[in-house]
């Protein structure tokens, strides 16, 4: 019965598909996959947006939103009806072009921040044989068509001929690129790994237990590292804090989205969050096992939950974050990417590849574990040393 | 370690998390239309005026001395003075306010006029939801609006209010003595000769001038 | 710290040129002050902030004073020789002490921990003479409050690195701190119960009568 | 006067070039603020900037510029006070005492020793919030998102509560008087207090867990804003801004004014001037006044609140001038005031520190990122209020 559960959505895809005529499958099978994710990620958004407001809230001793529930009747839902308000208001607000700005690229900009990555999420394996294409090279699509998000950060940033919005967007080219770095390589310890870029051999190579419990790269020294450094990398990628220098409200307002207001702002919000869930399901599917379970004795459990299961506890925890830290400046974000994360990462690639060539047994544990320490330590070390940065001591006149 | 005091952190935000579900300490905010806070100690919001007995026009405290209006720091309050008198409470003749008017939108609820009046009959109210859609009528207070009986008074500040019924009945009941005296003088004075008469008459005085006295007496 | 006289009595040595005068208070706290001329003023500032027993290196406060022409009378005695008798009169006599504006100086010392000594600055007048030299190159905390001085009063600074308006705007006129400006009287409509604001206010509004935000 | 309105050319400033003089790229001029996020209010800045470097820096002032002091000499001494509890919006009850001393020293009024203490304890409650909201604003200027602000604000709100139940108001005390203090507090106050103040330090632990230690604040802050002793004199620089360069002059200390010279506490003195010792040396501090605090609630003795020669109306003090200064949590807080034998002052002027401080904001951002210029401006601590005045 749980297997019936498991497979539902795929069961009813083909039960979907085959009211249509054969000719037409090859067609209207995709086409009902992208309305799926169409309809469940936007979704998703929104009850995350709530989340968040709320978890911040509780985090800042405040409630949060908690008065809007069920229009016109008197039932607050805990404040989980606020999405609607907020989206009818995003929608219904004046557009606002600045007279100076570029007006077809100041259009463009929220479109093109959006197709790639919604297209990110066609790789992606939501749960078992739920991938609406499983491309060999399903990694390396993501990773490229990733990339086009920062022409459209920055197209934003220079057609909106606001000071502040240029000054965003170089940020944000910055940031990007320099954390696609660390991003892409502590991915290539997983595909040494496994041999494979596509996503679903990836999974399936995390999907075996031993003593009950999985065979996920996190649980592996390289893999953790390797987690660590994609998961920092992503908060960078989805611009979020610590990272946030391209919008960094107490600096340039809002960065590169200064000058949109209304639906454009809303898609860029959404494209924003999108690109967040998409590399976090990246970050699932490479390290954490993808849908499978932690444990054997709750396989049980659909895959799909588990998926979603996993994705909204790291957005917890990217949550969590973005109430806790405050900012990075430009060059010691960059100091961070360049100095820390970057021989970090290739460190890591050397772990990755001692592991796979010693026996497996209790040495090579020993002797990854201790490498990567080592060099957390260190590299760790010499960034704060460098700037002579620490504790100090005051002392008291009189 | 790098990462150590971050780390540290985020165990500081998650317990505030948590604790804000469990601790009042740390969730401090009321849901304010549902909930209310107790009023506390000495709050003021906006003037009003005391009036003894349950005519508004006839107890009015105030007597137009207009001492309030020349100290008030952003001078919004505006009194028109009667032309003829009628008694206070001491059951003196002395002239009304015709206009008392006080533009809440420009006072700034110092409670300069409070300390400033001699005879108790300007003090602070504690209504504080005046929210109005109306910002050139309601928020002009006229003495109509502004009056309110000393029961009130001794509702929203008990201990205040306790006080300055002591003032008032000391002064009254000075003044009853000494009209008693002025009386009995008067008596006397039938009597006796016309230098005690002018002796009791001397003593006139009640109550120490305000430096700034009335404009009439 | 020494006395303003021992102070005056130094500075003189020091500076025979200075003319120093030590201002009277006769209030309860009897601040007195050093009235130091004009030309002299940047001398006397810098031997009070060099000087090893004063030290002054901590400039609290700059203020502009304006004191307007000012009726004064005095009454003489004068002996005058009524029917015969001669008899001390008074008379009232009346002359104008011509305004002048005045910067004030707040000395401290922070490595002493003493002071404060009030340095006094006058300029010659209030309409065209109201140069003085400007003590920022002594104090750097000088310097926004010169501004401020010369804003609000029109005191020119000579010597001051950046003299602009820093409260008002550049394209102001006047000075709104001296006694005699006028403050003016194009605000908006407020229903405020006092109505000279409102009738002087309203010369300023169209036609419509009823305008309740100037356009 | 016309012709006086527009200074002389020659005080033109001329823009500064790199300090090494290389050659500047093109640069690009940013108007920070009146409205900008984190000009704390309607400060602007006039940023020149070089890529992300800060290459020169005008501040603009007076878009909250009411005349304050204009004010002052058009009303009576007792209608001014209200006035001052706006100037710094945030500590009005340094504000007030300032002002009432300075004309209890112009008219030679005796304050009663429970109501020194009272004004003891207020004044310290109001550097404990001040300074709490200065770190919590100063981190968020950081990005931290405003949950160090909102913790600094629930401390914050436990402070204006008993300020409420004295004075009335949470922010706008104007509660001392000349000769005294408005109103007397009762054993249920003290007891409150004892408990807010006790609790205090459990709050600036958990803050310095949270924060104090913490990689990024440290990144941000340490050898950024460099403010060197001899300027820090030169500039008359005061407050917490000062010892954190290095000077120990602490008013509380050189003046004792009130009944400072009682208590037993000690004035934390920084070391290279950053930011991070501007942050440390106000938490610092903040401990130094919760044993204030601890002394002065102890001690509290019984008696009279008012001098009894004070009068609330009709208040002529003598002719004279005189200025008086408190340690006000922002820096030096003077009142200068003469007085011409008439109710109202003939000339009231106000020593703002946090405008004092300003001077040196250029000298402090020039070279550093520009997010480090809006976090040098947070660490010097303004109110627009008491800047513009």
């Amino acid at each position: 019965m749980f297997d019936q559960l498991d497979q539902i959505f795929v069961n009813a895809l083909h039960w979907l598909v085959g009211f249509v005529p054969e000719v037409l499958r090859p067609l209207v099978t995709p086409l009902i996959c992208i309305s799926f994710i169409l309809m469940v990620f936007p979704a998703f958004f929104s009850i995350i947006t709530i989340f968040e407001r709320k978890g911040i809230g509780r985090i800042q001793n405040r409630y949060g939103p908690n008065r809007v529930g069920i229009p016109f009747t008197k039932i607050r839902l805990a404040g989980f009806g606020q999405f609607l308000p907020d989206g009818l208001k995003m929608l219904t607000k004046e557009d606002i072009v600045p007279r100076a700005a570029d007006k077809l690229v100041h259009f463009l900009a929220p479109v093109v921040m959006l197709i790639p990555v919604l297209l990110s999420y066609s790789v992606l394996p939501f749960g078992k044989n739920m991938t609406l294409a499983d491309y060999d090279a399903g990694l390396l699509f993501f990773f490229a068509v990733g990339g086009a998000v920062e022409i459209a950060v920055f197209m934003a940033g220079w057609s909106s001929r606001n000071k502040y919005s240029l000054l965003g967007a170089m940020r944000a080219i910055a940031q990007m690129v320099s954390y696609e770095i660390p991003l892409i390589l502590s991915a290539v310890s997983v595909v040494m790994i496994v041999g494979s870029l596509k996503l679903t051999d990836i999974i399936a190579h995390q999907n075996h237990y031993t003593f009950g419990i999985a065979h996920w790269h996190v649980f592996t020294p390289w893999g953790f590292i390797g987690f660590v450094l994609f998961f920092i990398a992503s908060l960078a990628e989805s611009n979020r804090t610590p990272f946030d220098l391209p919008e960094a409200e107490s600096e340039i307002i809002a960065g590169y989205f200064t000058e949109y207001s209304g639906f454009k702002f809303a898609l860029f919000f959404l494209g924003e969050y999108l690109g967040m869930f998409a590399i976090i399901g990246l970050g699932i599917t490479l390290f954490l096992g993808g849908w499978t379970a932690p444990f054997s004795f709750l396989a049980w459990i659909p895959s799909w939950i588990w998926f979603f299961g996993k994705l909204t506890a790291i957005i917890f925890v990217f949550i969590w974050i973005r109430a806790t830290l405050p900012r990075l400046r430009m060059d010691q974000l960059m100091n961070f990417a360049w100095k820390f994360m970057l021989p970090l990462a290739l460190i890591n690639i050397l772990v990755a590849g001692i592991w796979h060539y010693m026996a497996a047994d209790w040495q090579r544990w020993l002797v990854c574990g201790a490498l990567i320490a080592g060099a957390y330590v260190l590299l760790g070390r010499g960034l704060m040393q460098n700037q002579k940065l620490g504790k100090r001591i005051y002392r008291y006149a009189e | 370690m790098l990462g150590e005091q971050i780390i540290k952190g985020m165990a500081v935000t998650a317990r505030n998390f948590f604790g804000s579900y469990f601790s009042k300490n740390r969730l401090t905010t009321v849901q304010y239309p549902e909930e209310r806070l107790p009023q506390k100690g000495n709050t003021r919001q906006f003037p009003f005026l005391v009036y003894d007995g349950d005519d508004a026009e006839k107890g009015l405290r105030c007597v137009a001395c207009q001492i309030c209006e020349k100290e008030c720091p952003p001078k919004c309050i505006y009194i028109v003075k009667s032309k003829d008198k009628k008694p206070d409470y001491k059951g003196q003749p002395q002239i009304y306010p015709l206009t008392f008017d006080i533009d809440i939108s420009v006072c700034m609820s110092c409670q300069i006029c409070v300390e400033v009046c001699p005879f108790e009959s300007i003090k602070m109210n504690t209504e504080f939801e005046l929210s109005t859609a109306d910002r050139f009528g309601d928020l002009l207070l006229t003495k109509e609006k502004l009056a309110k009986p000393n029961s009130y008074y001794q509702k929203i500040h008990p201990a205040d209010a306790a006080e300055s019924d002591a003032v008032i009945a000391a002064e009254k009941a000075k003044a009853e003595a000494k009209a008693k005296a002025a009386a009995e003088a008067k008596v006397k004075a039938d009597a006796e000769a016309k230098a005690k008469a002018a002796a009791a008459a001397a003593a006139a005085p009640i109550a120490p001038p305000p430096a700034n006295p009335p404009t009439t007496t | 710290m020494e006395t303003l006289e021992q102070i005056k009595a130094r500075l003189e040595a020091a500076l025979p040129s200075a003319k120093i005068e030590v201002l009277a208070n006769e209030c309860a706290a009897g601040e007195r002050s050093l009235l130091v001329d004009a030309a002299s003023g940047f001398t006397v500032a810098k031997f009070l902030r060099d000087d090893a027993q004063l030290k002054l290196d901590y400039c609290s406060n700059v203020t502009g004073v304006d004191w307007p022409d000012k009726e004064l009378t005095e009454k003489i005695k004068v002996k005058q020789v009524v029917d015969g008798v001669e008899k001390e009169v008074e008379e009232v006599k009346k002359n104008i002490r011509p305004g002048y504006l005045e910067v004030v100086y707040h000395l401290y010392s922070m490595g002493l921990k003493h002071g404060p000594v009030v340095l006094r600055l006058r300029t010659e007048n209030r309409a065209d003479k109201t140069h003085l030299p400007s003590l920022t190159p002594l104090w750097r905390g000088a310097e926004f409050q010169e501004r401020e001085v010369y804003d609000l009063y029109g005191v020119i600074f000579y010597g001051h690195p950046d003299l602009r308006r820093i409260l008002m705007w550049d394209e102001f006129v006047g000075f709104p701190m001296r006694r005699d400006y006028i403050a003016p009287d194009d605000f908006e409509y407020e229903p405020t119960p006092h109505d000279e604001v409102l009738v002087e206010a309203k010369k300023h509004y169209p036609a419509e009568p009823k305008a309740e935000v100037k356009p | 006067m016309n012709a006086l309105a527009t200074p002389p050319k020659n005080f033109e400033v001329k823009p500064k070039l790199a300090a090494n003089g290389e050659e500047l790229g093109e640069l690009l001029e940013v108007s920070m603020g009146p409205h900008h996020p984190s000009t704390h209010g309607v400060f602007r800045m006039d940023v020149v900037l070089d890529g992300e470097k800060v290459v020169k820096l005008k501040p603009v002032f007076g878009y909250l510029h009411r005349n304050h002091e204009k004010i002052g000499e058009n009303i009576s001494y007792l209608a001014n006070m209200p006035y001052t509890d706006r100037l710094d919006y945030f500590c009005s009850m340094t504000n007030n005492w300032a002002y009432a001393l300075t004309i209890e020293k112009l008219a030679g009024l005796v304050v009663p020793e429970r109501a020194e203490y009272i004004r003891a304890i207020m004044a310290e409650l109001t550097r404990l919030q001040n300074h709490t909201c200065l770190i919590g604003f100063f981190v968020q200027d950081m990005g931290a998102l405003g949950t160090p602000m909102m913790y600094a604000f629930r401390e914050r709100e436990k402070i204006l509560d008993l300020f409420e139940e004295v004075s009335g108001a949470r922010m706008m005390c104007n509660y001392m008087r000349f000769g005294g203090v408005r109103v007397d507090v009762n054993d249920e106050w003290i007891a409150k207090t004892k408990k807010v103040v006790a609790d205090y330090s459990k709050f600036l632990d958990e803050f310095g867990t949270f924060l104090t230690e913490n990689e990024i604040v440290l990144a941000r802050t340490q050898f950024v804003g460099v403010l060197p002793k001899d300027l820090a004199i030169n500039a008359s620089i005061t407050g917490p801004m000062l010892r954190a360069a290095g000077v120990n002059y602490d008013l509380r200390k050189v003046d004792k004014y009130g009944i400072y010279s009682r208590f037993n506490f000690q004035v934390p003195v920084g070391e290279h001037g950053d930011i991070y010792d501007r942050y440390m040396i106000r938490v610092l501090e903040m401990r130094e006044s919760i044993k204030i605090l601890e002394q002065a609630l102890r001690d509290i003795p019984v008696g009279p609140v008012m001098d009894p020669k004070a009068k609330l109306r009709g208040f002529r003090p003598k002719a004279g001038e005189v200025y008086g200064r408190v340690e006000a949590p922002k820096g030096e807080l003077g009142f200068y005031v003469i007085s011409d034998g008439s109710p109202n002052p003939y000339r009231y002027r106000v020593r703002p520190p946090s405008f004092i401080n300003l001077t040196i904001l250029e000298d402090m951002c020039l070279g550093h990122n520009i997010s480090d210029a809006v976090v040098i401006l947070g660490s010097v601590d303004i109110v627009l209020g008491e800047v513009d005045r």
